[in-house]
């Protein structure tokens, strides 16, 4: 047993981090510096520095224009990422409908689209949920008829999240309305953005930035070579998507990174005329949330050296999202909880409060949706009861 | 023992309910947030003329001093549509105003006020200072014809909008010590202070303020030179036990209108609400909800108490509960209401955003929980 | 409204803790001072002690031989046996099968049994919980045959707590199978348990002390004059002994005892050349634990001002039992970490630490009773989810 | 990065497993917790011959010395049926007696060990010294031909049974320092000492000694005078390493009893396994579970790092969350269990135990905690 990064993967981690400090664009780094929220195009030109390293989608094979890592190497990769506070690039070309093209798509979809989401020259969004298919996504309604060489598609998505930005969405769609299960006659589908019919609304997240959408498909066309994998198996397209990755989801470097800024705000906080840092209960409490991140590590950690050998994810993988996610948000209540009066500020104001301190708030109010996102915290723990302890159904 | 209302705390109630629902909706503050001041003189004066601002003061300078338990209930049923008149401001700048001023002072700063024509804040936070009112390196030097006050005040609650200050700065003494803490009035127009308006994460407003060698007079002054702290810590019990009513109000309304989620959602085929992880949620969310109403009641009645040591024993059990009490109940109605709690558009985030204000206002859990472990009480039978 | 007990209160409060220090055997003073537990003879002698003051069935009606208080006498007087380390009576006989005979028992259930039951003379024990019935108490097998003059019943019984001390059973049994509804055909029935085919066996809990027995009837005659209410009204019986007394259900003088306990194991404790009682982190967990008891405290009273005024139990009443329970448990965990090494102890070895810690670890085992006896705190967020937040049934 | 087990490792588990299943499964724990001494020397023996016992150990002194993955992976497995034999004991007074003991030493008290023709116990524990082992107040005064030993020492595990002790004590300083601490090796029946057995909550046994003048030669010291503070508190780390791999059998046992429970036990006419609330419950003692075996890897792992900052470090983590995921695991695993849960007739108690007790030698969740707050990593790049 090793517990260890190589001396390689070491190496590896400190030219990543040199990278990182000499490509990321003065104004990105001022950004990253203070955790401010990144504007969209901010984003994608920090797309396109990465992608011409050859790193925008460190987990694609080499033949598609992945760099080659292995796991190790894509766990320090995005670790340093979010240790850096520079974007982190949008996960729905990239790192969902990218690999599941590689795996299940159509030459002509291959081609068509793996480049371009590469390059960041078209944006992608997700588009699953509905506002009646949320936790219970089976229940989806969005209609896809077929109309010979085209599908048309009738009925609204949410949390469409950054749709006014997108170029593309995939779509889980109903192509057959009679089948027994649920889960059996719905499809997956591609469709531009520019499509006649479609309309997108955008809305404030409680951080009081924009995040989500709402999409309209009112009799929008799509050609059918847009569609992925076989007719009616959108399901397991749904469920190939979800394994991709699963060592990455435990956020641990945004937590460490959130952690770092709890100590640096109690260390530059005053309180009875000494370092909020140095209170004893402050420190322990501070303590004890890092020991409950490293904990959290060593299982990513395990989960990442199965993966090394190519092992398929152990019970150990299925905690990382549950605890990562719980996590960042304690590191976040806990930035809240040192900066005393200055949690109060929004991010609107700058100068009323330390930069380091200026986007917290915004930050401790969107990671609520943390434990919802990506199949809410509750419905994790249901597919863990079910598929790893063995539980009854209910 | 009795926690039983008056007939006329019924009818104060009722009237407070009314006014929530048909001149105070949600929508109100959602509209006022994004307004300049954040609030409406005209709804001030209404409060006043229902006869809300008085009543914790004297029929001598306006009010009609019921107790501060008429004031809780007030806030408390303000608090379920976060109605963003500047009461509390009012409570905790008034209180010192009204200890320790003069017939004068009172006809001049607090009268007004209880009369609905003008608004107050009380100025004592400073950057250094974290919630203790001791720790403050703003000084008034003595002049021939009374005060110079410099130094800087943050988060004044109310201050961008209040026609007067009551301020505090050292006129002896340093940072920590007891002595030496005065109290002035200033007037929001007073030459060398300068008013920074700060937008809140609830939505609400609040001042920064530089104080650039402000000349006051000496009537200007509360009371004794020095011996301000007694009553100004008294203010900000009086601002505490007025957050843990309004929590209760928020945690109360979202309670209920996560209850009202569960049962209406729909997912598997059935309300979500008959999920037993959720219920059972939902329960803890209840029971912490009537231990943070049950501690309100507490800080409503023993603010007033005549020894310090039970008043602020009672009233920082009260803020702890609020803090651990109104975190819970916030974070698990987001949550429980999945994506569209963490929208803006859906109102629980703004009962989540007001409730990390109210647990944070006048001393958060760690502040209090030292307070009360400090105290004689604590050692009780045990030295 | 008023926080505070009236002077009268206060001075009654005063006039108990008077009474039982005068009252209580110097041997059983000592024993509670180390908060150890009581031999049952020990308990039955106080039970004596108090029932000569008149004393021992606080809640029973003066004609009955109670004493006449009101909600908040009786809450004071529990409190100040709690705060003492006093033996708790028994309440199998006071508090459950007693008020319920007054309440619906006949004349001659009456005078047979609530004479004996006051003076201490005979013991009761429940027979509820069966082995296949226990959260399910609906689904009970114990079968009570009618015979004419008598019922006879064959079944088991467990967690029948003392019944190896017990000169009594209440018993659930089935005299109806085939009612449409498990908790119809189940009646309420009194047993002696001397009967012939009736036998005990008695268990140790993890506190190593002797509680739990289980209970066997085998052709077990009871007369027919030993049903309470009407046949196959056994489930309003059992619903109805539930309602007595939820004020008193919180055990704040338990908590506040054991945490008064905690405090002076911390000042007596020496970590790093100081006491533990002045480590701050300890002091502010210390404090923690006090407020919320003291939160919970004032939930308390405001369901006695309640029941003063003759109110039924409020939804704050619903809390005491799930919150006090999580409580009592949290501060003998707090005393068994305060005690360090100490903690390891166990009862049967006197001397090896302080007398004040000897007790704590077997309570420390057994308080984990708490939160599953007299309905399982699971049961009662079930209840409360239904009952007071109306939300919907699975 | 590798956290597969090799063959040989792999094979070992396998032996160990194979033993606790056959020779002692819980049943013989719960028979010899009434046992004067609670474990049994034909076991010891055989343990030895095994090759068990000196895995951590040189061959020079008789071991295999392979490294400590090996001896936590044999505890924890000894863990899941909660076997008595004093492994920990041997560990953690072993390494100081090899650490620091000369050949004459090893082979005189070290090698019978390890062939399982005695055993051993580690002394350092007193009355105000928590968990501490620089607070000790037992003095050793030089004397013409050796030491003078006074003080007394508590909880000393195995203690009672042990054939030769390794006990701490003065030799210079006074209670807190870091030099003056020296380590002696006395006999169980060295004149002077006395030994008084105690029964533990967990059933194990472990002794408080009384020292009261007892007279060793200079060949009983262990390395240099004053200068075993080192090696001590390595030999703690091994014990908390130990501590953690055991109570990782030990979560995982309950994980799985409470499963299975979960899955057999009906009430309302299903298995009580499909209630949701439960179901999360058994979730979280799960997730839990998996932590701290992620834990107890990196205590095994760095419990031998040269530097002691790094072991430190990493003991501490592994100790804190031993202690919250133990004290979760087993708690909540008694609450599903419900009544029969508290019987001390179900194994489930003989668990939460025992859990109790590793949580709390060689340091509790507080004690780690603080010293991992007080490292300097903690603090890097905060300066």
């Amino acid at each position: 047993m090793d517990i260890s990064f190589s001396a390689e993967h070491e190496a590896f981690r400190q030219e990543v981090r040199d990278y990182i400090t000499g490509a990321l664009p003065p104004e990105l780094a001022r950004k990253a510096e203070a955790d401010a929220e990144f504007e969209h195009a901010e984003v994608m030109s920090w797309h396109r520095i990465l992608a011409q390293k050859g790193w925008a989608a460190p987990h694609w094979p080499k033949q598609h224009g992945g760099p080659g890592w292995d796991a190790a190497r894509r766990f320090i990769f995005s670790e340093e990422i979010e240790l850096s506070g520079a974007p982190r690039l949008s996960p729905f070309g990239l790192a969902m409908v990218g690999p599941l093209i590689i795996q299940f798509g159509s030459d002509y979809q291959k081609q068509r689209f793996l480049p371009k989401i590469l390059a960041g020259e078209e944006v992608w969004c997700q588009g699953y949920s509905e506002p009646n298919a949320g936790s219970d996504l089976a229940s989806l309604q969005l209609r896809a008829e077929d109309r010979g060489d085209h599908f048309l598609l009738n009925g609204q998505k949410t949390w469409t999240t950054y749709a006014q930005y997108a170029d593309f969405i995939f779509v889980l769609a109903r192509t057959n309305g009679e089948a027994k299960k649920k889960q059996e006659g719905i499809s997956f589908i591609l469709c531009d953005m520019s499509s006649e019919g479609l309309t997108v609304k955008p809305f404030l997240t409680t951080g009081g930035t924009h995040a989500f959408c709402e999409t309209w498909f009112e009799n929008v066309k799509v050609p059918k070579e847009h569609l992925v994998g076989e007719l009616n198996q959108g399901w397991t397209m749904a469920k190939a998507l979800l394994g991709h990755e699963r060592t990455l989801v435990a956020g641990i470097g945004i937590s460490s990174r959130a952690l770092l800024r709890a100590k640096r705000i109690a260390r530059d906080t005053m309180s009875d005329g000494r370092r909020l840092l140095d209170d004893p209960v402050i420190r322990q409490e501070i303590a004890a949330l890092e020991l409950r991140l490293e904990s959290l590590k060593m299982a990513n950690f395990r989960a990442i050296a199965g993966a090394q050998l190519g092992h398929a994810p152990g019970p150990e993988s299925s905690i990382l999202k549950l605890r990562g996610t719980e996590i960042q948000q304690a590191c976040f209540d806990l930035c809240m909880k040192l900066m005393g009066m200055n949690s109060l500020t929004w991010f609107n104001e700058p100068g009323t409060v330390p930069d380091r301190e200026h986007w917290v708030p915004s930050a401790f109010n969107y990671m609520r949706a943390a434990t919802i996102y990506a199949g809410s915290n509750e419905i994790q723990k249901n597919i863990i009861a079910k598929l790893i302890l063995g539980l009854p159904s209910a | 023992m009795d926690f039983e209302l008056s007939e006329d705390q019924r009818l104060l109630v009722d009237s407070v309910q009314s006014f929530v629902k048909k001149d105070s909706p949600i929508e109100r503050m959602r509209r006022l947030r994004d307004h300049e001041v954040g609030w409406e003189k005209s709804t001030w004066k209404q409060m006043a003329e229902l006869g809300w601002l008085g009543v914790l003061f004297p029929e001598s300078v306006g009010g009609s001093q019921l107790s501060f338990v008429e004031v809780g209930l007030i806030i408390e049923q303000l608090g379920t549509t976060l109605v963003p008149e500047p009461i509390t401001a009012l409570v905790t700048a008034g209180v010192p105003l009204w200890k320790l001023g003069n017939a004068e002072q009172h006809e001049r700063y607090l009268s007004p006020a209880l009369g609905g024509d003008t608004s107050l804040a009380l100025a004592y936070l400073e950057r250094d200072g974290r919630f203790d009112a001791r720790q403050i390196a703003t000084r008034a030097e003595k002049t021939a014809s009374g005060y110079r006050l410099s130094g800087s005040k943050r988060w004044v609650q109310n201050g961008h909008a209040a026609d007067h200050l009551v301020v505090s700065a050292r006129t002896s003494g340093g940072p920590g010590d007891s002595d030496g803490v005065s109290l002035f009035l200033l007037d929001a127009g007073q030459p060398g202070l300068r008013r920074t308006t700060v937008k809140q994460m609830d939505g609400k407003k609040s001042a920064m303020l530089e104080l650039e060698g402000v000349e006051v007079g000496a009537e200007r002054l509360l009371g004794e030179p020095g011996a301000a702290l007694p009553a100004l810590e008294l203010a900000l019990d009086y601002g505490a036990a007025a957050t843990c009513t309004e929590g209760a109000g928020v945690m109360q309304t979202v309670l209920m209108m996560t209850r009202n989620y569960l049962t209406e959602r729909r997912q598997f085929g059935v309300p979500i609400g008959s999920f037993q992880a959720l219920q059972h949620r939902a329960v803890d969310m209840f029971v912490e909800t009537e231990l943070a109403k049950s501690t309100a009641i507490l800080a409503m009645l023993d603010v007033e108490a005549e020894d310090a040591a039970v008043r602020q024993r009672s009233i920082s059990i009260a803020k702890a509960q609020l803090a651990e009490s109104g975190g819970f109940v916030v974070r698990q109605g987001t949550q429980l209401h999945g994506g569209i709690g963490v929208t803006d558009e859906h109102d629980v985030g703004l009962y989540f955003k007001r409730m990390h204000v109210l647990s944070t206002l006048f001393g958060d859990a760690h502040f209090h929980t030292r307070r009360f472990a400090s105290l004689p009480s604590f050692t009780r039978n045990v030295a």
